[in-house]
């Protein structure tokens, strides 16, 4: 194939081979030097700088055999001069929790790939999937056949749970108050139906992360957000305190100050914490590290809600459970039942392309709290209303 | 083939993490006790065991050939027993145990061209999108514009002299898939003119109920054209957000001339100090100028080195326009404040300035 | 009385304020240095002159009989040279030059009922509106609660032992009069029923486009009642604010058994510190039970004195607050944190707790 | 007429006659031993106390000829049982700047309302004026004659400007940073016509306070707000400060920690300010009076809309003019042309029953400034928008 290739002239993309930053021409080029996907895409992605505009049309639904999501179908504007990329439709396959891999399984990814497809990824989407970056609809089948065969299997779409991800958790960091890993595969594993099939009103994405410090922005990019957090002291050592401070940590500046609780006192000797005034915000013990330490009584926050501005605003999630531990099966599967609570209600009555967010925000939350059966409580709330709008209508039931 | 198709495997989910974990990981799986930063892109986790775990991080385009992945694969084997990562801002990690392999690790990366750091207070690599090589809803492209800017950011990424984290993203329309709701600095790519309406296609591939429901300003009403079935779009209501575009192909809102660039910036998504915050515009408009971008370039490095050398340590770019005020802000980066920064959306009224806080 | 109607004055506005200041104040205008309270009720402002004008600032019912307003002009021409002044509190105030006389002025006001106090960290008196004395929109008294709450409060207006200033209001409808949606305690008046359509009266005093429109949750929707125009009220969607009241008297919200009393928390207006803030609800719903409202004036002393006993010195309550966070004011007041308390209005997603700050 | 009076037994009033805060019951039962008005309005609230329920109608429009505001019409809905409040109207009446009094001009208001009201009254009322509570339709002209002989004149009521009102400022405060009342005088002066004569789309609410503690609340509760403020250095007397410290003051923590510009420095003797840096919100002069004082560069912000929540929520003023100096004759001109320029649009396209801060709430500050000819400036702003929904009307014109 590759010695009938066209040979693109690319004089605006060659400027982007050049400076340190590492250069996705090259890795185009690189592919487009034995791939005629790749090299058309080349052409094309030429033709968009000089043109400045995309060449891609409106994807149709394309996808596997009894899954409806997974697949993003894309086709070019100008087939007739690229018709290598006529059709250039991205798999998402699902990433192993925490984005851990070993360098076999890269490859065993790479040679399926290379025998179906352009010969170009993203390790990642910014879901999280591995992106298998342009195919034809001949090849979807095949490639998610040799990907099943290899243990991997596709990612969600359209109207489905999308694939869950995570921060590398109690894998790699000191912080993790929960198992990241371990429930993300756990949900993952649970909602493969979900995952593949569309059935609810628009996506519903699953993020966990270890810590208040949300290594994967699961407050921001998550409808469901599952957040680590402990209740008890922090645990400090004194003696490494004290050993920041000789070296040239200012505790007074860099952390009593900027202690959202204000509940520190630092009297050049010892660290004191007023851990009923602490917000949890991790600022301390992000600057202390060898000294400071999340509590033992570890667990999560779960929020729920948050979503990109497409159409009423963005929105962060909100917190639906201050507290919960996650340290046994039995927790997980209670996750389970909450998911399925929460989805319940905006299942039978969310609009078309209403995100739950959205849902919560229309029908209100204290009304969603009673279908999902979840007592109203303060920790939900940023303050109560300021507006005299009550309705009072369990009043209006007592009579 | 009727045979593969029997055969057929299915919701079997990815594969189990634990087969990706290094043995020094699955030993000290939830024990490690602290970290440090020796350099720029080099983490150790130090175990309650005493092990020790050496992150080496480099960047990535996160576009990447097969054969950049077998080389990465290469490398694990060489320096990290075959185990490496990758974050969820798109870096490549190797997970080292022995640290006399760190240097020669780091000097083979940067030979084939991806620079280790992004650690601590840097620059990390920028959450992107599509763009021109894969979607059909961008206003701009992503890779071009992320390569650009970052080569010009390099420095910041290889070193750890800010005063704090900066997240830097990019996506390339309002579907913000980029998530850059909540950067300390996003690249929003921008149409700024209402959707041309396809008539002939329109009545073939549109719901025109659908379509008219999907206007957040009630822009769009049904009508006839030419006898079919059709929509009227009211021009002055348009604010150009490309939802009516998603659900019908016949409305393309993309411009070669007027599509361009937003600016937004303070937006974080850690708890650390202060909440979680959303992006603030900060330049409404700058032209799609390719291959390099360069009025994008400049106003986010003019912005990072102001930040820069104003803030207090540990203050994220939003933190330290909320203790500053943005009409320092606006001062301070020479960046001019128009109507346009002014909300008119849902919320707006909560976001006038309701007191006499001002500086002067 | 043709002749007085030819003689008629209008638009002259109030007399020039500088006939009714003090020589004192006239030569010191502007030149105010510094002041202090010697003790409470009592405030010197020292000029650059040397000058010193003592005030001393009396409780006032604001209510007061023409025979009570003669007895502050005695008072004024006995000890303050005929000079005084009200507050925007409501409070008189005496504008002395002999130090002597304060201490038999003020025993002279407490003689007549009219405590001394309210200066500096203390409560003053509280704003409020006409109650059952003369609107016809009251869902309860003003001046009864103010009676009862104050009583029980005296000895913080007395004194000056807070950590801050606290300010009370009450407002016996939603249109608040007394402008309570910035204080730090806030006492108003409730409906918890929807109108009752008077359909006689409808037809002939009420424009039913009007009625229509005024119903901000769109309600109200025209209808027949017996073959005249009237209007029909989907009682589900009314949060009783009574605004189809106010522009139509036929559908009166006014009920002996269910109107009633909410409790709202942490709102201020100055800018000292922090940006002025609104009122927060706190008590949902309190019974109407006069003539001294126990429920409502055991809860007020309760959130002020758990606020007394844990704000720091110079915090408002709202202040307090906001260090403390929402879940615990709720757990030390001991009170009950319901669905009411969730906002769902306007802007109520703004309102959600988005971020893991929390306490436990 | 005092010894044909009823005697009303009022058990539960009387209750509101024990207790040391000054009693309104005992006010009314003064007037009520001469005046049947007074008299009957305590027999009604007994009534009212009783049946836990106003007995007052809506009222109907009654005033003074010529003018259209200053009288709120009010009429029992029990005129059989207390005739003597079959008509109850309240009289508004313009109180002099700073709410300063002779004794002998409070006897002559008290002289005028004893010949034709209840003889009681509010001092005063939420807006400032003095109210005269109470009396007949036919005694509303002679009361006004009266009032206007002795230089008094009525204040607003329903769609009009409603009586202007003000701290003491210059009279008797040291923080005051343009004359409160001067200015409370001419614009109330100005808008003599505006304010007897309503012909606005709602209220219109004036508030001038000297410093940024806002005496009389204006950003709560006022559409025009003005609050005095200084743009120049905090005056400081570093011995004083001393001494406060000497005294007892805790300066770290009750003065440079609460500080919201986080601009103050104090080493135990010298008191440090960025001012660059103060956002002039007064706490650290509240504390420190003797020692501190705004700068001498003194003018102020000007804040407009804010209102109670009927019915879009409640507003606070927000900055329209970050600061201006208000020291002459022409500068108060030019307050009257900026409520005359903020007027106009409103007045044009405002709704019925719509104030200021809502209309420009609907139709968008930007859009509000352009049309009353004002620069948009940060200083008006919390932060800029958080939505992408720009509209770029601007570049389209330019094509
Ligand atoms: C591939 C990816 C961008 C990337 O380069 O990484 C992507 C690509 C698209 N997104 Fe996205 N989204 C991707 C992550 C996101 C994220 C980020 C996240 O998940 O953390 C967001 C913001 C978070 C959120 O969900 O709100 C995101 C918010 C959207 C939206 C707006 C949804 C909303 O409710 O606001 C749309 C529009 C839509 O759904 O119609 C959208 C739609 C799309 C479509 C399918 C375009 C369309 O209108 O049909 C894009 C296909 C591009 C293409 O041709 O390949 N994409 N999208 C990401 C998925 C990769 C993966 O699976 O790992
Ligand atoms: C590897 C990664 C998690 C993963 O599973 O992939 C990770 C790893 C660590 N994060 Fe993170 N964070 C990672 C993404 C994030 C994100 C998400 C993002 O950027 O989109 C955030 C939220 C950013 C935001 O607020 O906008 C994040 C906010 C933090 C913070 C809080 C920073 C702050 O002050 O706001 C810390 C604490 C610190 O660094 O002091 C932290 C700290 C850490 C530590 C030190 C945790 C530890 O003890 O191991 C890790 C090394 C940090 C470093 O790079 O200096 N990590 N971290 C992610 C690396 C991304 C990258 O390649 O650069
Ligand atoms: C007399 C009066 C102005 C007038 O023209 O009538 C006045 C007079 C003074 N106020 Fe005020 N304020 C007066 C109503 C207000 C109001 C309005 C209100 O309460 O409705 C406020 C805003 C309240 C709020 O935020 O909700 C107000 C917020 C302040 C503050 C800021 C307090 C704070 O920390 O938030 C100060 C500074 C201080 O006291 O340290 C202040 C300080 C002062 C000083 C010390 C100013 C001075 O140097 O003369 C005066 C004596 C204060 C005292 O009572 O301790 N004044 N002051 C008002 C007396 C009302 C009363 O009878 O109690
Ligand atoms: C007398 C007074 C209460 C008092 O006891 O002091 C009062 C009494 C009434 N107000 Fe008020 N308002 C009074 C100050 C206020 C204030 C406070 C202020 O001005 O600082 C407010 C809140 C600030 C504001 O303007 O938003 C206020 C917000 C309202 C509202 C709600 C307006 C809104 O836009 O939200 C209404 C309803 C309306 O206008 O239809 C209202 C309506 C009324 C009416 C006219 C009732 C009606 O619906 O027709 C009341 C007549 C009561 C009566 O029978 O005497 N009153 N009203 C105050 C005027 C006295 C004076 O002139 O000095
Ligand atoms: S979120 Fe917390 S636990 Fe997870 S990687 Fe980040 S710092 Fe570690
Ligand atoms: S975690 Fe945050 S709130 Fe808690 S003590 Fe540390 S800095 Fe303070
Ligand atoms: S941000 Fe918009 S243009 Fe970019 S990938 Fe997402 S949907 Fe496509
Ligand atoms: S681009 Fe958005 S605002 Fe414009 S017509 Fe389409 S949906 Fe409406
Ligand atoms: S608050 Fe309501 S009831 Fe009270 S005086 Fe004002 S309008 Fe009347
Ligand atoms: S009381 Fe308010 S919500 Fe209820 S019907 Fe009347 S206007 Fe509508
Ligand atoms: S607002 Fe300022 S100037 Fe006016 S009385 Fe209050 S403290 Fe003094
Ligand atoms: S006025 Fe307020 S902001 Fe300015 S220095 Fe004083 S305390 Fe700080």
């Amino acid at each position: 194939m590759a010695e009938q290739m066209k040979k693109y002239e690319t004089p605006l993309l060659d400027e982007l081979e050049k400076g340190p930053w590492p250069s996705f021409v090259k890795e185009i080029k690189t592919a487009a030097d034995w791939n005629p996907m790749a090299n058309d895409l080349l052409g094309l992605l030429e033709r968009s700088y000089r043109d400045k505009i995309g060449h891609w049309k409106h994807g149709g639904i394309v996808g596997v055999m009894g899954y409806g999501g997974g697949v993003i179908g894309r086709y070019t504007d100008l087939p007739d001069e690229f018709p290598n990329v006529s059709h250039f439709h991205t798999m998402r396959v699902n990433q192993p929790a925490g984005w851990f891999y070993t360098s076999e399984a890269l490859r065993t990814l790479a040679d399926i790939w290379d025998r179906h497809g352009s010969g170009l990824t993203n390790f990642h989407g910014s879901t999280g999937d591995i992106i298998f970056l342009g195919t034809r609809t001949e090849e979807l089948e095949a490639t998610f056949s040799e990907l099943t065969q290899a243990g991997f299997d596709l990612g969600g779409s359209g109207s489905d749970i999308r694939t869950p991800s995570c921060c590398c958790g109690m894998a790699r960091c000191e912080w993790a108050c929960y198992d990241t890993m371990k429930l993300t595969y756990f949900l993952t594993q649970h909602y493969q139906d979900e995952i593949h099939r569309p059935a609810l009103p628009y996506k519903f994405k699953i993020k966990c992360s270890g810590c208040p410090n949300d290594c994967v922005a699961s407050i921001a990019r998550a409808d469901f957000s599952v957040i680590g957090t402990w209740r008890d002291e922090i645990q400090i050592d004194q003696e490494m305190v004290r050993e920041y401070a000789k070296n040239g940590v200012d505790i007074v500046k860099e952390v009593v100050a900027l202690c959202p609780g204000r509940c520190i006192d630092w009297d050049g000797e010892t660290l004191k914490i007023d851990d009923s005034s602490c917000r949890h915000c991790m600022h301390c013990i992000n600057v202390l590290p060898k000294a400071l330490a999340p509590g033992k009584d570890r667990g999560a926050v779960i929020l729920l809600g948050s979503k990109a501005p497409i159409v009423e605003g963005a929105i962060l999630s909100s917190v639906i459970v201050p507290f919960v531990k996650l340290d046994d099966e039995d927790s997980f599967n209670d996750i389970v039942e909450l998911i399925d609570a929460i989805l319940e209600p905006w299942v039978e009555e969310g609009k078309n392309r209403e995100r739950v967010g959205e849902f919560i925000q229309r029908v209100g939350l204290g009304n969603y709290l009673e279908a999902i059966g979840l007592d109203p409580q303060p920790e939900m709330i940023r303050h109560p209303r300021t507006n005299p709008y009550v309705f009072y209508e369990n009043y209006l039931e007592e009579e | 083939m009727a045979e593969t198709a029997q055969k057929r495997i299915t919701d079997i989910g990815p594969p189990h993490y634990e087969k990706f974990l290094p043995p020094i990981i699955k030993e000290n799986y939830g024990k490690w006790k602290y970290h440090e930063i020796p350099r720029p892109g080099v983490i150790v986790h130090i175990s309650e065991t005493g092990a020790k775990l050496y992150t080496v991080r480099a960047a990535s385009p996160r576009l990447l050939s097969t054969a950049k992945i077998r080389k990465f694969a290469q490398l694990a084997e060489k320096y990290s027993d075959g185990y490496l990562r990758f974050t969820s801002r798109h870096n490549v990690e190797f997970l080292l145990t022995d640290p006399s392999k760190i240097d020669p690790l780091i000097q083979e990366l940067e030979s084939i061209g991806h620079p280790v750091g992004g650690t601590g207070n840097a620059i990390s690599s920028m959450v992107h999108t599509q763009g021109w090589i894969h979607c059909h809803s961008a206003a701009t492209d992503a890779s071009g514009i992320v390569k650009a800017v970052m080569d010009e950011l390099i420095d910041y990424f290889k070193t750890m002299k800010l005063p704090a984290k900066i997240r830097l993203a990019l996506a390339c329309c309002l579907n913000m898939c980029g998530a850059v709701h909540c950067s300390d600095i996003a690249i929003l790519g921008i149409h700024t003119r209402p959707p041309k309406i396809n008539y002939d296609l329109l009545p073939k591939v549109c719901e025109i109920p659908n379509v008219v429901a999907s206007c957040p300003t009630a822009a769009i009403r049904p009508s006839t054209y030419d006898g079919k079935p059709s929509v009227e779009i009211e021009e002055e209501k348009c604010m150009y957000c490309a939802n009516c575009y998603t659900v019908c192909p016949a409305l393309p809102l993309n411009n070669a001339q007027t599509d361009g660039i937003s600016i937004w910036v303070g937006g974080k998504v850690s708890n650390a100090r202060t909440e979680p915050m959303f992006s603030k515009l900060a330049v409404p408009y700058l032209p799609n100028n390719p291959p390099r971008w360069p009025e994008v370039v400049q106003t986010v490095k003019k912005i990072v080195e102001v930040w820069a050398a104003n803030a207090h340590k540990h203050e994220r770019v939003g933190e330290w326009i909320e203790r500053i005020g943005w009409p320092k802000f606006f001062k301070l980066t020479g960046i001019e404040f128009t109507k346009q920064h002014i909300d008119d959306f849902k919320h707006a009224g909560l976001t006038y300035k309701t007191s006499v806080h001002l500086t002067y």
